[in-house]
């Protein structure tokens, strides 16, 4: 198949049968003890062979959507008005045997996390065919041929026996891949696909991506392509559509949509990406560490690695997942003791374990997590969360530590009446704003920020920087800034650092490590971000055809 | 949330569960000015019928349930019955889980040796049986309430230990536990303030089993000579003292077995409610 | 297949370190007892003299730490010892005895196993309806009676009352195995109604548990039925879990049936062990003692090594593409 | 004089004063003629597994019966506490009584075909007394100078001292015949009516009917078999549904349930056995005769046999000879509950807020801890505080009985009198171990020697008559009740008049009973 086919395929379908229509979807979810509407009277059609692209950001309801054009309801969600005609049956009034029937042999899903959705106790291949044998009407020996001939058209590697493999023994941009000629395997007439490339890193997103464009193609196979990330859903829609809150917000042909967004919100969704620091000059030596190495049990991890924080400035630590920048966190902070090399903060070597710092060592390197769920103990308000570090490291009590507490609750822009609420009743953001002002109670030298937005919505992410680097210039901070999104390097990083497989193969200032020539990973991890431009796939592909799997994988 | 409004949409189960639970509270309060007679007095023949049960054209029974096989009121003696086995099950159940969790948050928090010392001496204890292990303690020790306590909550608090040990250190993992320990936190704090809290919705489970096993586990000590002593009321002894009887076709050891099974039931009914109600599991699909 | 047998060699090193460990226990527990061999045997006519007599004669007098390691010692060749208070083998008094213990133990896990899980699976795939709630709260109740109630009311309806089934297990010599059978029948049902509750609850637990993963959500958007669904995907990953409960319960089948054994005059292990210490006949306490620990400590093992087996991921690492 | 003590004089001697103890229904019973055949199925509650058939140890009722199953004693001891001629034919004693002269029964044999003769009673004697010997009956005989025989038919006892009561003494537990040379005593080999067929300790024995028994119209079974059931209810089920014939310990609470059918009966049985608190007369308090007095009259017997034993016993009168004892006197007047009486020896003591402590488990009988609790709530009405102390229930018998000044106890019944006084009232008892109040009162000594060497039964009755008294008046222990024997019996096993010795006819009710 040649770019210029593509390129074609890429103009909307016009006046195709109509295969699924969504008229006035209403549906609820329950939470806090109440049943609350999450979905508002939503219209939405897809014709044969369309790919349309539903995106928004968490909680806009385009899982659920999604997931109701297999008149399907998430436990704790359930639909209550309008239709969901497939082919003119509606999918919500037939009796659930029937419904039944069709999914996975007309409508086919493909979930977000492969790992997670593949049965780990059965083989791949039990699982691919497994509608085709039961329902579909074909001996195993066909349908195993068959997915044999589907891994090839994905471009996995060895399609005879990968289907043999259990789901842990194969990686997870191939086991999206999978995936995609499971919900395939029965040639539907419509695949519903949500977020299927947002776990995965961005060398391997490209791939991916690749892999289902092609395939949708060659099937004429209608899809919903859920996604977060306008860059991303560009590559493939036909037409997409923005939801917020469970409302349309805006729907056009893709090229439309990306050269004159109409909507304010639209617009918003991608300004994160228009963030820059200018970087600042060097200032004085904060934390140098120097010639790390470090293991989990035999395995290296970490190979004579050697960073340095300056006073008041950003080091954006980049790299994929497995590339050694969440471990250097960990031996920084003490919670990994590397198995040699030095670590010197403010002008005195660091004891290599957490429990052998001082008190005042401890105080001065703080660190903000991925996941603010994760790290905000559900059972603690808001209240004692940043109270602690205030009576832990300043003996503060009684009126002094509630002062402090709104005084801190105000630089990160909440007011008090947040105080005495769990972190079940605050949202993404203002989890991650509370986790931040913790960090600033105890009055930091340096915040070590492990991939602090990369678990927010897009609009958050940019007011999480915007804080910090509001926070920066107020407070003279420094931060080890750890993350695998280019563009949140261009926001907010001084000094870069990119790593592979635990060792750093480049650093320097942001305009050195952005700007050609780059050493080969560097450029692909680069050239993997995608651009909000729908031909940005195709140049991709084209320029570098024969690199990708040499170095990627 | 007001604890009435989430009782009015507690499922009937939890609601009948409560209410049984409500009676033995009262029981165990009030049992001296509602059981009609005295724990130990005698009313009448051995195993004499009560009202319920009692054949037809029969004299009418003075008791309710009928007496005992020393003559004694068994609904009497099943109310003072109530606060004897409930307290000591209450205890017990304290106890045993104050050990299991302690060691459990320990062995989670401290890892390394302390976890592997701590994981075999369970391993040791659970590998004895649990009955051999309770005989020859109190042989050693002789079978008093206190002891007795203390032998089932040390049994016990190996499968607390277990249970807490798994679940702190899946919380452990969780990054708040890192940030505390990047703070500098002691053992005990976070043990305290950063685990304990998180782990109470699974233990609840759990103590509503092990409270109703301390029942059993009396009972089966009496059995082989070693439970609570007469003339000590309690249902577990009650149900060893008469279950002779249920050969001959008197019911009556049914009526502290069922005291037994109906708590049981009831306080599972209470556990599986809260639990659901904290966790926000919901099972509508 | 070398990670099943590197974690099997694993497990029986630290399964023999416990035993190790329990044999310290048992032996130097059994000294704390009040009293010993020579005052249990002589009762409540024992002089001081003779006491003493009676100790030395059994060996009794020689420091605790001595004893232990001859006795070990012999354990290692094989050797249970003599019981003090008889001179008979110790091993000739076991075997009989835990012979009838395996085969109570074995009767009453293959009515308890497969009618625990089979009904576990049962309430997953009705969760929340009638069958789910009336099996869960009958099980609940049943084994909220003690064994010893639950055993009399079988002999009271079943023997008594009906004149079905032997009221006690006597087993003696020359029955058939039909006749074992019919004898075993209660001692074995009330067993399997003590565990069953266990076994069903768990394995109910485990599967409800798997239920919430994301790949029983994408088995539902496949339409696979809802028994397909149980069965097929989600028992396989809650088998580590039901193994697990069904291996300790039939440890607790083989340790825990003193009670049971009294009942139905069921001449066990349990029996033995129970009667020795009261009589402080300590090598056989001691040899019962290290049976049961053993037999704990060996299905665990089985259950360990199952475990494994049952998952792809322990039994077949990750291996780079 | 000399006293020929065969059967009939015998009779004469102990069985006048046998009182119609057996309480169920000798005379129908024993109107029939015994049939043979049939299996005797006995559900025994007293075994452990760790007996075996070696007379010199332990004393379980399992045993017991299987002894007597195989084996003979010299003496028998029949209903009523009269002494049949077993193994010896006929026994004199000298003037002086202090040289016994057994008779053998001729043409007895043993299982494996051996003659029974004298050699076999003197080695099965000195089992018993050789160094090192673990057997209770090892004091019995310590009064034994010598043995010899005097042909293959005539043993002859040498006694350190007068004993009148000798004879009774080769009746005892342990003191059965087995082949000279014997040291495989699991073989079971005897002269008894039945021959061993398996025998697995705590779980049952088997034996079949030894076809030349030596005995007539004795050993009617064809096989008999004993299983071990610790449970009561087990016991009571087995009978119920006729998988046992018999059991014995029957549990009191039950006895009414197991009577409403026809199909079975309950043999109650008076005996010997009693229960008491001794106190250490050389302890304080007690060694003040009041506070004893005091003690004793502060409890009420009735309500602990109603209440602690469910009426199947019988309360006793602070010493140890029942009813069922030959030279129990009627003339002591019973002691009863008086609390004001008790306060008043109290005043006398100068102790009117007296305080004990009480220590109890319930290793020396069922229920002593009951007992004890009751005794309490007695004793407070005549102002003394009992401290119930619960000791454990293994080890009571080496580390509180007969070590703490107040506790409790149980005596089985001795075959004679003079076993049980100079055993537990007498100086020689506090050497031996078994004094258990360390009564040391040269009256008592005096009095107990004297019954020794008299033949004369009246004259003896005289003197026991006044052991009997010393002891209830100044003696140290609280003998507060005596119990029954309960068996149950299925209605097709016949039988005569029971003993009163143990439970199940004596232990000997293989032997003795037949199907009707």
């Amino acid at each position: 198949m040649t770019i210029e086919q593509r390129v074609i395929s890429m103009h909307p379908a016009v006046n195709r049968e109509v295969i699924l229509d969504i008229r006035g979807l209403e549906m609820e979810g329950f939470s806090g003890g109440s049943w609350h509407k999450i979905v508002h009277g939503l219209d939405l059609t897809l014709q044969r062979g369309e790919v349309l692209g539903l995106i928004g950001e968490s909680g806009a309801g385009k899982s659920t959507v999604g997931l109701a054009a297999m008149g399907y309801a998430r436990s704790g969600c359930r639909v209550t008005g309008g239709t969901v005609l497939f082919k003119g049956q509606d999918l919500l009034r037939m009796p659930a045997a029937e419904r039944r029937r069709l999914r996975g042999l007309k409508i086919a899903y493909v979930a977000q996390s492969a790992a997670a959705s593949f049965n780990p106790a059965r083989r791949l291949m039990d699982q691919v065919i497994e509608v085709a044998v039961t329902r579909g009407g074909r001996s195993r020996d066909e349908a195993v041929r068959d997915a044999q001939d589907l891994f090839h058209r994905l471009a996995l590697p060895n399609p005879e026996t990968i289907g043999f493999r259990y789901p842990h023994e194969v990686s997870g941009g191939q086991l999206q891949r999978v995936m995609t000629a499971m919900a395939m395997a029965c040639r539907p007439d419509i695949i519903i696909f949500d977020e299927p490339t947002t776990a995965l890193d961005v060398t391997t997103q490209v791939e991916v991506l690749a892999a289902i464009r092609r395939i949708v193609e060659e099937f004429q196979t209608a899809a919903i392509y859920i996604t977060h990330d306008l860059a991303v859903v560009a590559q493939l829609a036909h037409r997409i559509m923005v939801l917020r809150h469970g409302r349309l917000i805006e729907e056009a042909p893709t090229r439309v949509m990306l050269a004159h967004p109409q909507h304010e919100y639209t617009r918003s969704l991608w300004a994160v990406r228009k963030l820059a620091k200018d970087p600042e000059p060097r200032g004085d030596e904060l934390l140098k560490v120097r010639g790390l190495l470090a293991h989990y049990g035999t395995v290296p991890v970490l190979e004579d690695v050697t960073v340095e924080v300056e006073r008041g400035r950003t080091v954006a630590v980049v790299g994929e997942s497995g590339s050694g920048k969440s471990t250097l966190a960990r031996v920084i902070t003490g919670l990994l003791k590397p198995a040699s090399g030095e670590i010197t903060f403010f002008g005195e070597q660091l004891p290599r374990a957490v429990k052998d710092r001082s008190k005042e060592q401890l105080r001065r390197l703080q660190m903000i997590h991925q996941s603010p769920d994760a790290s905000l103990n559900p059972r603690h308000t808001v209240r004692e969360v940043i109270g602690r570090p205030l009576e832990f490291y300043f003996g503060l009590s009684g009126q002094r530590r509630e002062q402090r507490i709104v005084q801190l609750l105000d630089m990160i822009e909440l007011s008090s009446k947040y105080l005495d609420r769990l972190p079940s009743a605050l949202s993404g953001g203002q989890k991650q704003r509370v986790c931040i002002a913790r960090a600033l109670a105890a009055n930091p030298e340096l915040i070590i920020c492990d991939e602090v937005t990369s678990a927010l919505d897009q609009l958050v992410q940019e007011e999480i920087l915007k804080l910090l680097l509001r926070l920066q210039g107020e407070l003279s901070l420094s931060y080890l800034f750890i993350t695998h999104d280019i563009a949140t390097v261009k926001a907010i990083a001084d000094r870069v650092v990119v790593m592979h497989k635990g060792r750093v193969v480049q650093q320097g200032t942001k305009a050195e490590v952005l700007t050609p020539p780059h050493p080969a990973y560097t450029k692909l991890l680069l050239s993997s971000v995608p651009d909000v431009d729908p031909d940005w796939l195709n140049r991709l592909l084209a320029a570098r055809q024969p690199a990708v799997s040499s170095v990627a994988s | 949330m007001n604890i009435l409004g989430k009782l009015n949409r507690a499922p009937l189960s939890a609601k009948i569960g409560i209410g049984i639970l409500a009676i033995n509270v009262i029981c165990v309060l009030f049992a001296p000015w509602i059981a009609p007679y005295a724990e130990g007095q005698v009313v009448g023949d051995p195993w004499a019928p009560g009202l319920v049960g009692a054949p037809e054209g029969d004299l009418a029974p003075t008791t309710l349930l009928g007496t005992d096989h020393l003559g004694r009121d068994v609904l009497s003696r099943l109310i003072f019955g109530a606060r004897n086995s409930i307290l000591i099950a209450l205890l017990t159940t304290t106890i045993s889980f104050s050990i299991g969790i302690t060691c459990g948050l320990l062995a989670a928090t401290m890892r390394g040796t302390v976890d592997q010392v701590l994981s075999r001496i369970v391993d040791v204890m659970m590998g004895f049986p649990t009955l051999i292990f309770a005989l020859m303690v109190l042989a050693i020790l002789g079978s008093s309430i206190p002891v007795l306590i203390g032998v089932i909550a040390l049994l016990d608090a190996t499968r607390v230990f277990r249970i807490t040990r798994a679940v702190a250190m899946d919380l452990e993992a969780q990054d708040f536990v890192e940030v505390a320990r990047l703070r500098g936190e002691s053992i005990g704090w976070i043990m305290r303030r950063e685990l304990l809290p998180n782990a109470v919705s699974p233990l609840a489970a759990e103590f509503g089993l092990r409270f109703c096993f301390v029942f059993l586990f009396i009972a089966t000590l009496s059995f082989v000579g070693l439970g609570i002593q007469p003339p000590t009321a309690d249902w577990g002894s009650m149900v060893r003292e008469n279950a002779a009887a249920i050969s001959f076709g008197i019911l009556m050891p049914l009526f502290p077995a069922s005291a037994i099974a109906l708590l049981t039931v009831a306080v599972n009914m209470i556990v599986d409610w809260a639990v659901a109600s904290t966790s926000g599991v919901r099972n509508d699909n | 297949m070398h990670v099943v047998l590197s974690i099997s060699a694993k497990r029986l090193a630290l399964g023999l370190a416990t035993l190790l460990a329990i044999s310290l226990i048992v032996f130097f527990s059994v000294e704390l007892l009040p009293g010993d061999l020579a005052e249990a045997v002589l009762g409540q006519g024992a002089t001081p003299e003779a006491v003493a007599a009676l100790r030395h004669e059994l060996g009794l007098d020689r420091p605790a730490a001595v004893r232990y390691m001859a006795w070990v010692l012999d354990l290692l060749h094989g050797d249970l010892g003599r019981s003090l208070a008889t001179g008979r083998s110790v091993a000739e008094l076991v075997a009989d005895r835990l012979g009838n213990t395996v085969v109570l133990a074995l009767a009453a896990a293959a009515i308890a196993m497969p009618l625990g899980v089979g009904l576990g699976i049962l309430s997953t795939v009705y969760r929340g309806r009638a069958f789910d709630r009336v099996a869960s709260t009958a099980s609940l109740a049943g084994i909220s009676f003690p064994e010893f109630f639950t055993a009399y009311m079988l002999v009271a309806i079943f023997s008594v009352k009906l004149g079905w089934l032997p009221a006690v297990a006597l087993v003696g010599t020359g029955e058939s195995w039909l006749q074992r059978l019919v004898v075993l029948t209660l001692p074995a049902l009330t067993l399997a109604l003590a565990v069953v509750a266990y076994v069903l609850r768990m394995t109910r637990a485990a599967i409800v548990g798997v239920m919430a993963a994301p790949y029983i959500e994408m088995a539902q958007l496949k339409g696979i039925s809802p028994v397909s669904i149980v069965i097929r995907h989600a028992l396989p990953n809650a088998l580590s879990p039901i193994i697990n409960v069904v291996i300790l319960n039939l440890a607790y089948l083989v340790v825990g049936v003193v009670v049971v054994e009294v009942v139905f005059v069921y001449p066990g292990l349990g029996q033995l062990l129970v009667d020795s210490v009261s009589k402080r006949d300590i090598p056989v306490v001691q040899a019962c003692c290290i049976i049961f620990a053993a037999t704990y400590v060996l299905l665990n093992l089985l259950a360990d090594v199952l475990s494994v087996l049952s998952n792809p991921r322990l039994k077949r690492p990750r291996q780079q593409v | 004089m000399q006293d020929h003590c065969g059967i009939n004089r015998r009779g004469l001697l102990l069985g006048a004063s046998a009182l119609g103890l057996a309480s169920s229904l000798p005379l129908r019973a024993s109107a029939q003629t015994p049939r043979k055949g049939g299996t005797l199925r006995i559900g025994m509650a007293d075994f452990s597994t760790s007996e075996t058939l070696d007379p010199t140890l332990m004393d379980s009722q399992f045993q017991q019966n299987l002894h007597w199953q195989l084996r003979n004693n010299l003496i028998e001891v029949g209903p009523g506490g009269v002494l049949i001629p077993e193994l010896a034919e006929s026994w004199e004693g000298s003037k002086d009584a202090k040289t016994w002269t057994f008779r053998l029964r001729k043409g007895v044999t043993f299982h494996n075909g051996k003659p029974f003769t004298a050699d076999d009673v003197i080695y099965s004697f000195n089992l018993h007394l050789k160094e090192g010997s673990k057997s209770q009956a090892r004091p019995l005989l310590a009064q034994v100078e010598s043995m010899k025989a005097d042909g293959p038919e005539v043993v002859v006892f040498e006694l350190k001292d007068a004993n009148v009561g000798f004879p009774a003494i080769t009746s005892a537990v342990g003191l059965y015949i087995v082949p000279n040379g014997e040291t495989d005593f699991d073989k079971g080999i005897g002269t008894g009516g039945y021959i061993l067929e398996h025998f697995q300790p705590g779980v049952r024995s088997v034996v079949r009917r030894n076809p030349n028994y030596w005995k007539a119209g004795r050993a009617h079974f064809d096989t008999v078999e004993m299983i071990c059931m610790k449970d009561a209810t087990a016991r009571a089920n087995a009978l119920l549904t006729g998988q046992i014939d018999a059991y014995n310990s029957v549990d009191a609470k039950t006895v009414s349930l197991l009577q409403r059918g026809n199909a079975i009966r309950i043999n109650r049985v008076k005996s010997k056995a009693h229960f008491a608190f001794p106190m250490m007369v050389n302890q304080a308090p007690f060694t003040s005769n009041d506070v004893r007095l005091a003690m004793k009259l502060a409890i009420d017997r009735e309500d602990i046999v109603k209440r602690v034993l469910s009426g199947f016993g019988s309360v006793g009168n602070d010493h140890p000879l029942s009813p069922a004892y030959q030279m129990y006197s009627a003339d002591i007047p019973q002691r009863a509950y008086d609390p004001d009486k008790a306060k008043f020896h109290l005043k006398k003591a100068g102790a009117s807020d007296l305080r004990v402590q009480l220590h109890v488990s319930d290793t020396p009988f069922t229920g002593a801890t009951d007992a004890a609790v009751l005794y309490k709530a007695h004793a407070a009405k005549a102002g003394i505080t009992i401290d119930v102390v619960k000791e454990p229930e293994d080890g009571y018998w080496s580390s509180v009985w007969s070590k703490k000044p107040f506790c409790a106890t149980r005596w089985s019944g001795r075959v004679n009198e003079d076993v049980i006084f100079s055993l537990v009232y007498s100086a020689d008892g506090i050497k031996a171990g078994w004094n258990e109040t360390r009564l040391n009162d040269d009256r008592v000594n005096r009095l107990v020697a004297d019954a020794r060497r008299e033949f004369d039964t009246e004259k003896r009755r005289a003197l026991y008559g006044e052991l009997q008294r010393i002891v209830h008046d100044d003696g140290g222990s609280n003998i507060f009740a005596f119990s029954d024997f309960i068996d149950a019996v299925s209605n097709k096993v016949t039988h005569g008049e029971l003993s009163g010795e143990y439970m199940l006819d004596g232990s000997r009710a293989a032997e003795r009973w037949w199907f009707a």
